[in-house]
């Protein structure tokens, strides 16, 4: 995994912007780099990887649609490690979104879009098609939303699953392989992981195209 | 061959069988619809990938298509993309939807000011229209709601003066007392919501007096902008148009504070003191407006620096100013 | 051996042992206080039958008591029964029940007018606010109630102009459009009510105008034993006093015609009819609010003569009259 | 029973007041003297004589307190009958006591009195004690009432009684007996009769202190 190291059970991503933080996360130098303490409490990409994600398929130069950026912590770290990449951060709510913008302001590698992900038409013209999809917003039709943006990946993608937000009335392990089964009809599934104890009744899957 | 007619925020190119054929850069991005036209025109058989911009242009339309896709694979190719344009337009649309907010925002103020003056009218008729059968009630219990709530769910039970009137009467008076009860209830509801949506917009102001106060402050001076744009005299004095008037036209005294005056800190304090503080608090309102509207930060110290100033006046000001003779 | 201090419709006794000691006959039936007053100023240990008397006069009440069956098993030998008190009485009842009855309508016709100017506001307001979501709507539907109604239950699902709001700002809507609707049902009811008592309280006027419009006409009264006693002039003018202050201080055109107006046989007609019209309306409205009031008959000819008047007014002024030079 | 003639199946009362009429009935004469028709269709009375009532202890000096006088229909025939005697008539509608009033004008044996019979107490002084007491009032409590205001009698009674009034779930057999054997608490129950056709679902009962 590019620009990513991990010391002492703890995860860290190289800081695109030296000496600024996002989060108030801790700053580190590691062999005369700076790197930002990735939290596994506060982002479910870091909650993946520690609990063991085998691969991560970004790489310094990747395009990544990430759905559902909220404001702007995951995204950040994503910004860091495609460096020379883009990584177009969609998100509906312009409360969440100021937050972002300011970070964007900073990280000339991130694009943020005010629009809802159920809508890609109404983005298309914004975006390019790219390599990567990151999708972690909790709506109950998460999986059919990232299915419709599917039209813009030539590559990986990776799902976080709330099992709350989809039906609070099933069980959580129910609802993932519900969801699961939607993604296959559409993606191969590589792995398959669940985020406690960093989230509850939370699944990451991973899929390729 | 199908020929497409895709833009990006930045340009808008002519695509057939993965080459662009043409294209045209926008020379002001926020109105792209004038080279998209010009290229519609040369290539008038070509598919739209855009919805909202084929139906304006009474063009074809198929999402997602050819050209679209080839467009999105080869962006790098084609320019080279600034993060700058996107923060703009998000922007743009933060203030454009906190923009409709300010005016969905008057209206729920203008339509609160108009349950307000009909739940007043109601509660006294139904005062004086149940006093004719038990006006015992009418002087035991005043506040309203609770008067209401009592027509609507009790009977008179102890000897009365009032009148002995038929059961269809009483009946239409609990049916009143029940209608006010729930105008009454949406009223609350009304407040609540006012609340929580001017605080979400203008963190500042709501900081420094009450968000009803703000929102009506808002609706007085018409939009959100409007208001950020008042000068510190003017907004102490909004709502005090009629007094105003007089004072231009018939050199009464000028009105010292406007709606502001609601605010308890003014209104309760002793009447040499008022002037002073509604012009402080009006000159805090401005700041706090225009932080609010232009920068949307949250900064505590506008607050804190009227509640300083409140304090100093307090104590300067404290005894009654003798009469110049 | 008790005393008892009892009394019927002509006079009071007081009775011990089966045996009158003491009557006395009232001088004014319709206030017999005072002779039993007396009576029992003689009598103080005595004990009363009627509750509402005793608890004036703080004295000791049994219902019924010996004294009261005595003399109940007595009437003939002490008196002479007549009828017409009684019936005297009932009357008077009768007048006073319709006169609280009027004063019950009165109250609900004022709550009436409220209620109307309070939905008025609100269907505007609402038709302005919804409007920032969905201004096409505003244009479709004119009616009120319809529009509040889809505003209530039916979703935007066109593509609209109006501005994309959150849902807490579309329940808000939703809630008022509901709470608008309830108060219009409200309105509807009370009007159903106020039709009934008016027809039953005044069968002659509701016979000759809309029941509605003599619940108006006893309101600006002041009462129906008001409305009884004016002047069929007053009467056509009832409502117009803005209008008739300006005729009496400044000496513009006299009105011809108040709250009457409302009525469709006035407004509807030529111009040059309606004063004529107007007058004989307020005529045969004074004559049919006396037969209400002081009969209570029910004469169908006060209404037939006044659609021969019309009659005859449509036919002899049906042209324009020519314009003196 | 006094005042009362029979022919052709039919009843009449001899008229107090001849020439004059009530309700539109037909007036006849018999042996000199004038009639009126008593239609079972428009009182009760009528109906239970004409059903077999045995006896109708109404004499032509008798006082009746006469609950539920409605407009006077049945206590115009009642005061016909009492001739010298008086009725004392309680209705509580002021609707239905203004006809009531104007009959009352013209029959001198007749007292209305405008109050509810649920209350003896606020007429006990407009009245006497009575040889007879006729109650029909469509209430739910109306026998109650009646035996409220027994206080004032001395002699006999009769109890109409309307089911739907009383309680519209049960069945009227049922009814009707439940409230003769509350009459029997106080009274000695001379006769019950059913009404029908003249009346649907109505019992009456003569009765005797």
């Amino acid at each position: 995994m590019e620009n990513i190291i991990k010391k002492d059970e703890r995860i860290y991503t190289k800081n695109l912007v030296p000496r600024e933080t996002v989060y108030n996360e801790k700053l580190i130098k590691f062999e005369g780099m700076e790197y930002r303490y990735w939290d596994p409490f506060r982002s479910k990409l870091s909650a993946a990887i520690l609990n063991g994600l085998h691969d991560l398929p970004l790489k310094k130069n990747s395009k990544v649609l990430y759905l559902g950026a909220a404001s702007g912590t995951t995204p950040s770290h994503v910004s860091d490690i495609v460096e020379n990449g883009r990584v177009y951060c969609v998100e509906f709510s312009p409360r969440a979104i100021r937050k972002l913008v300011n970070i964007c302001e900073k990280r000339k590698n991130m694009f943020p879009i005010l629009e809802d992900a159920n809508y890609p038409e109404r983005y298309a013209h914004l975006i390019e098609n790219v390599d990567f999809i990151y999708q972690d917003i909790a709506q109950p039709n998460q999986t059919e939303i990232l299915i419709k943006n599917s039209i813009f990946l030539k590559g990986y993608g990776a799902l976080c699953i709330k099992a709350r937000s989809i039906d609070v009335t099933l069980h959580p392990e129910k609802i993932f392989k519900r969801e699961k089964k939607k993604l296959e009809e559409h993606f191969e599934v590589l792995e398959s992981l669940r985020l406690e104890p960093y989230a509850k009744d939370h699944a990451f899957f991973l899929f390729k195209q | 061959m199908k020929e497409y007619l895709v833009f990006n925020a930045f340009g808008a190119f002519a695509v057939k069988d993965k080459k662009v054929l043409e294209h045209k850069f926008f020379k002001d991005l926020k109105n792209p619809i004038k080279e998209i036209k010009e290229l519609y025109e040369k290539y008038p058989d070509s598919v739209f990938e855009n919805r909202e911009i084929a139906e304006r242009l009474n063009a074809k339309h198929e999402f997602p298509n050819e050209g679209g896709i080839f467009l999105r694979d080869n962006i790098d190719s084609i320019m080279k993309l600034d993060n700058e344009y996107y923060i703009n337009l998000v922007k743009e649309k933060i203030k454009k939807a906190s923009e409709s907010k300010d005016k969905v925002i008057i209206q729920a103020v203008q339509a609160l000011e108009q349950v307000d003056q009909s739940l007043n009218f109601f509660f006294e008729r139904l005062r004086e229209w149940y006093g004719l059968y038990f006006p015992e009630l009418c002087d035991r219990i005043e506040n309203h709601a609770e008067f209401a709530g009592i027509v609507k769910n009790e009977e008179r039970k102890e000897k009365s003066m009032g009148a002995d009137l038929e059961d269809t009467d009483i009946e239409m008076m609990k049916s009143f007392a029940d209608k006010t009860l729930e105008m009454y209830n949406f009223r609350e509801e009304l407040v609540r919501y006012i609340k929580e949506n001017i605080e979400k917009l203008t963190p500042n102001l709501s900081n420094l007096i009450n968000p009803l106060l703000v929102a009506k402050l808002i609706s007085l001076a018409g939009s959100f902008k409007n208001l950020a744009m008042l000068p510190a005299s003017t907004i102490q004095v909004l709502g005090a148009e009629p007094a105003l008037f007089r004072h231009l036209r018939k050199g009464a005294k000028p009105p010292k504070h406007g709606i502001i005056f609601q605010d308890p800190r003014i209104h309760t304090a002793p009447r040499w003191q008022r002037g002073k503080i509604a012009r402080s608090m009006a000159s805090k309102i401005a700041i706090a407006a225009r932080l609010d509207f232009y920068s949307g930060e949250f900064d505590e110290s506008v607050s804190e620096a009227f509640e300083i100033r409140l304090d100093a006046i307090r104590r300067k000001y404290k005894e009654r100013p003798k009469k110049r003779r």
